[in-house]
């Protein structure tokens, strides 16, 4: 009788993809201001690619990390509005399984297509070819702790009157180790040395918010769904 | 204030709820002043009072949305905070908004939501769907349905959760004289089988039921 | 074993001790305030390299310190008021926040301060100075989110969730911002710690570190009776605990 | 007494972080106590509004 927690696991994504499919300009948003942003820079700084490569891991980084908080606003805020959030709470099935399954449909959607673009924004910017594995690689784990992070300051802040200023005051400071590694990582990758030690503290900071970070985003939600 | 005289009950109290001295402000408010009551499988209590009175807080703080400053809740003997997974596979709570996505359909909605909690063939949604004359709404998006329709489809949700505890708020807002006739059948056939009900309305539910009570709150 | 936590834990206790404590605290405080600052200004001699600046030192180490291990008790106090939902908790919490981010902000200016006649420029991103700067942030993201709640238990809780997720986070901040700072500049050059230090320089710092500690308890102590009188519904109980003292 | 305040060249930068310590300290006090007499009334006000309803 009762669902496995694959099964609600399952529900949830299901739920999620066929949203995602029926608000498709949602989707793709985050990916249009990611590709923007990346184009100020040429602009303000110069139009030489010798002059942009140094500078290129750090832009594409700072972009994805405000494209994947932007996207943070349509997380958790339909979900409480239209009164689900309160039907998951009282679902009786642990809030912090459904809540990360949500986020993670979430970073399918707004962060895998950010890793696939990146590699062209990097060549814009003068990265070579050689640079695309490392540029992914890191994307894909730092988008991913992005997301969760994110998740956690959302489900803080979703109850807050105009709290997307404060969800970025909030988020970005526990973001910034992963803008550290995670460019840098980049950064050597084009010097052509070693990237295993930033790519594994990547991993490892993954590791740890997918470990925590669920308990803190259902915690936070239900104190704003009080 | 809530003497005890009014609601008074001698069945054991382990198989049912049971509140004892819920306090809660808002703000500065002292919105529920020591709030006691039981309620016994196969019971219907339902909270009246002037709006603002508090009867969503009290209804949100016993489903465990909200946190009481002081007081005590049981179910089925043991405190809510401390079993409160298995207090809500047996809760189905209804609120003010109907909590259905407007782009998915009503049988989507449906399917999401009661899947949560339990295998529910189509048929079986069908016919609830039917029973609360909304079968021609199924493959209808959310958006598009009429106020009573959207909270016809929330009532099905209940319906369909098979939980033995409905906490309802305002279950009847926007329903038409018939929508009134069929939910007060439901209600009574699930207190029939065992369930009990706790409900905030303005005006009253199963009045001349026998096992239907008031809890008035100032 | 718990009864004097509990007991400490009930408002007018608590309040009670808050407002005998704090003369005492205040008073010692200052005392050896003026004490090691006589230590470090007149008796220290002045550093073979930075000669007279470096007595910045004894109001700069102090307070960076205090800004980190203020965080970490609002931290514990937010968990614990979490856990155990002790309201006293997390009006400890709620204190704790302002002092910590003056405290953050006048590592940050006495810093920046030290730094100029040593780097020549007003800022540098030196790894103590941007861990501190982070720090700061974390603070204001903190006091913010509270400040966005109307009703306080809410405000506390979100509060004391953004805390713990702050203090998980305080030392991999200051992990990366070393490792980020020292892949450019080798081994640091900006010696901003405490120069390799004689013992006459030495106690100064260390009085000048408890100085501020006291000082922290005392100021606390009066943040912490006025969160309490906020969350109590009915303080019928001040009339009798000395008021106003 | 002069070079003692000369502090080796480096007055300036010297006695700013002492004077700003000064003031974020004593300034940090007085908010306290200030923030605590307006809870203090608040509560003694309610609590007299409490007593007579």
């Amino acid at each position: 009788m009762e669902p496995g927690l694959l099964q609600i696991v399952m529900l949830v994504v299901a739920r999620e993809l066929r949203l995602a499919v029926r608000h498709w300009d949602q989707v793709v948003q985050p990916l249009i201001f990611f590709v923007v942003v990346t184009t100020l820079f040429p602009l303000a700084i110069s139009p030489s690619l010798s002059e942009l490569r140094n500078i290129a891991p750090g832009v594409v980084w700072v972009a994805a990390m405000l494209a994947s908080l932007l996207s943070l606003e349509s997380l958790f805020r339909p979900d409480v509005e239209d009164g689900t959030m309160e039907q998951w709470a009282l679902s009786g099935q642990p809030l912090a399984l459904l809540l990360l399954a949500k986020t993670v449909t979430h970073w399918l959607l707004t962060g895998l297509p950010l890793v696939m673009m990146a590699p062209w924004m990097g060549t814009a910017l003068g990265l070579p070819v050689s640079v695309w594995p490392v540029l992914a690689g890191s994307l894909a784990l730092g988008t991913a702790t992005l997301s969760i992070l994110g998740a956690i300051g959302a489900a803080l802040t979703v109850a807050v009157r105009r709290g997307s200023v404060l969800l970025a005051l909030l988020v970005l400071p526990l973001e910034m180790p992963v803008l550290i590694f995670g460019a840098r990582a980049v950064d050597l990758a084009t010097h052509g040395e070693a990237v295993a030690g930033p790519l594994n503290l990547l991993a490892a900071m993954l590791l740890l918010c997918l470990a925590l970070g669920p308990f803190a985003m259902s915690a936070a939600m239900r104190v704003s769904m009080e | 204030m809530v003497t005890l005289a009014e609601v008074s009950h001698s069945l054991s109290t382990t198989a049912g709820l049971e509140v004892r001295g819920l306090h809660l402000w808002r703000g500065e408010r002292h919105l529920l002043r020591a709030v006691s009551f039981a309620l016994q499988p196969g019971e219907l209590l339902q909270v009246v009072g002037p709006n603002g009175a508090g009867k969503t807080s009290l209804l949100r703080c016993v489903a465990g949305l909200i946190e009481a400053e002081s007081g005590e809740i049981q179910w089925q003997g043991a405190a809510l905070r401390t079993n409160r997974d298995a207090f809500h596979r047996q809760l189905a709570y209804l609120g003010h908004i109907n909590a259905l996505k407007a782009e998915l359909t009503a049988l989507e909605n449906l399917r999401y939501s009661v899947g949560m909690r339990r295998q529910v063939s189509l048929e079986q949604t069908q016919a609830t769907l039917a029973r609360l004359q909304i079968a021609h709404c199924a493959d209808l998006p959310a958006r598009s349905l009429s106020a009573g329709q959207k909270r016809r489809v929330a009532l099905a949700r209940v319906i369909l959760s098979g939980a033995s505890l409905w906490i309802l708020d305002e279950p009847i807002t926007n329903l038409d004289v018939d929508g009134i006739a069929c939910v007060e059948s439901c209600l009574a056939e699930h207190l029939q089988g065992g369930g009990s009900i706790l409900t905030a309305a303005h005006q009253p539910l199963l009045e001349h039921h026998p096992q239907s009570r008031s809890l008035r709150l100032h | 074993m718990w009864l004097w936590f509990y007991k400490l834990a009930s408002p007018p206790y608590a309040y009670a001790i808050a407002a005998r404590w704090r003369p005492w605290l205040l008073w010692s405080a200052l005392i050896l305030m003026v004490i090691s600052a006589y230590g470090g200004l007149v008796l220290a001699p002045p550093d073979y390299q930075q000669k007279d600046a470096f007595r910045i030192m004894y109001v700069h180490v102090p307070s960076a310190t205090l800004s980190l291990s203020v965080y970490v008790i609002m931290a514990v106090a937010a968990g614990i008021g979490l856990i155990w939902r002790i309201k006293l908790a997390h009006a400890v919490a709620a204190a704790c926040a302002p002092i910590g981010a003056w405290f953050t902000v006048l590592a940050l200016a006495t810093g920046s301060i030290w730094g100029r006649p040593m780097w020549g420029t007003w800022w540098e991103w030196d790894p103590r100075l941007t861990s501190e700067l982070i720090q700061l942030f974390l603070y204001l993201g903190y006091m913010a989110l509270r400040s966005s709640f109307d009703d306080t238990q809410r405000a506390d809780r979100a509060g004391a969730i953004l805390a713990i997720v702050g203090v998980v986070n305080v030392p991999i901040v200051k992990y990366s911002v070393v490792w980020w700072n020292s892949l450019h500049q080798g081994p640091s050059i900006s010696k901003l710690g405490a120069p390799s230090i004689a013992s006459p320089m030495l106690w100064p710092l260390l009085l000048m570190m408890l100085a501020f500690m006291l000082y922290f308890a005392a100021v606390l102590c009066d943040r912490v009776r006025a969160e309490i009188l906020r969350r109590e519904r009915n303080a019928s109980w001040l009339a009798s605990v000395a008021a106003g003292t | 007494m002069s070079e003692f305040f000369a502090m080796g060249g480096y007055a300036g930068y010297v006695w700013s972080c002492y004077g700003l310590t000064l003031v974020i300290l004593a300034g940090n006090l007085w908010f306290s106590r200030r923030e605590l007499k307006a809870q203090i009334q608040r509560a003694t006000r309610r609590n007299q509004t409490a007593e007579t309803p």
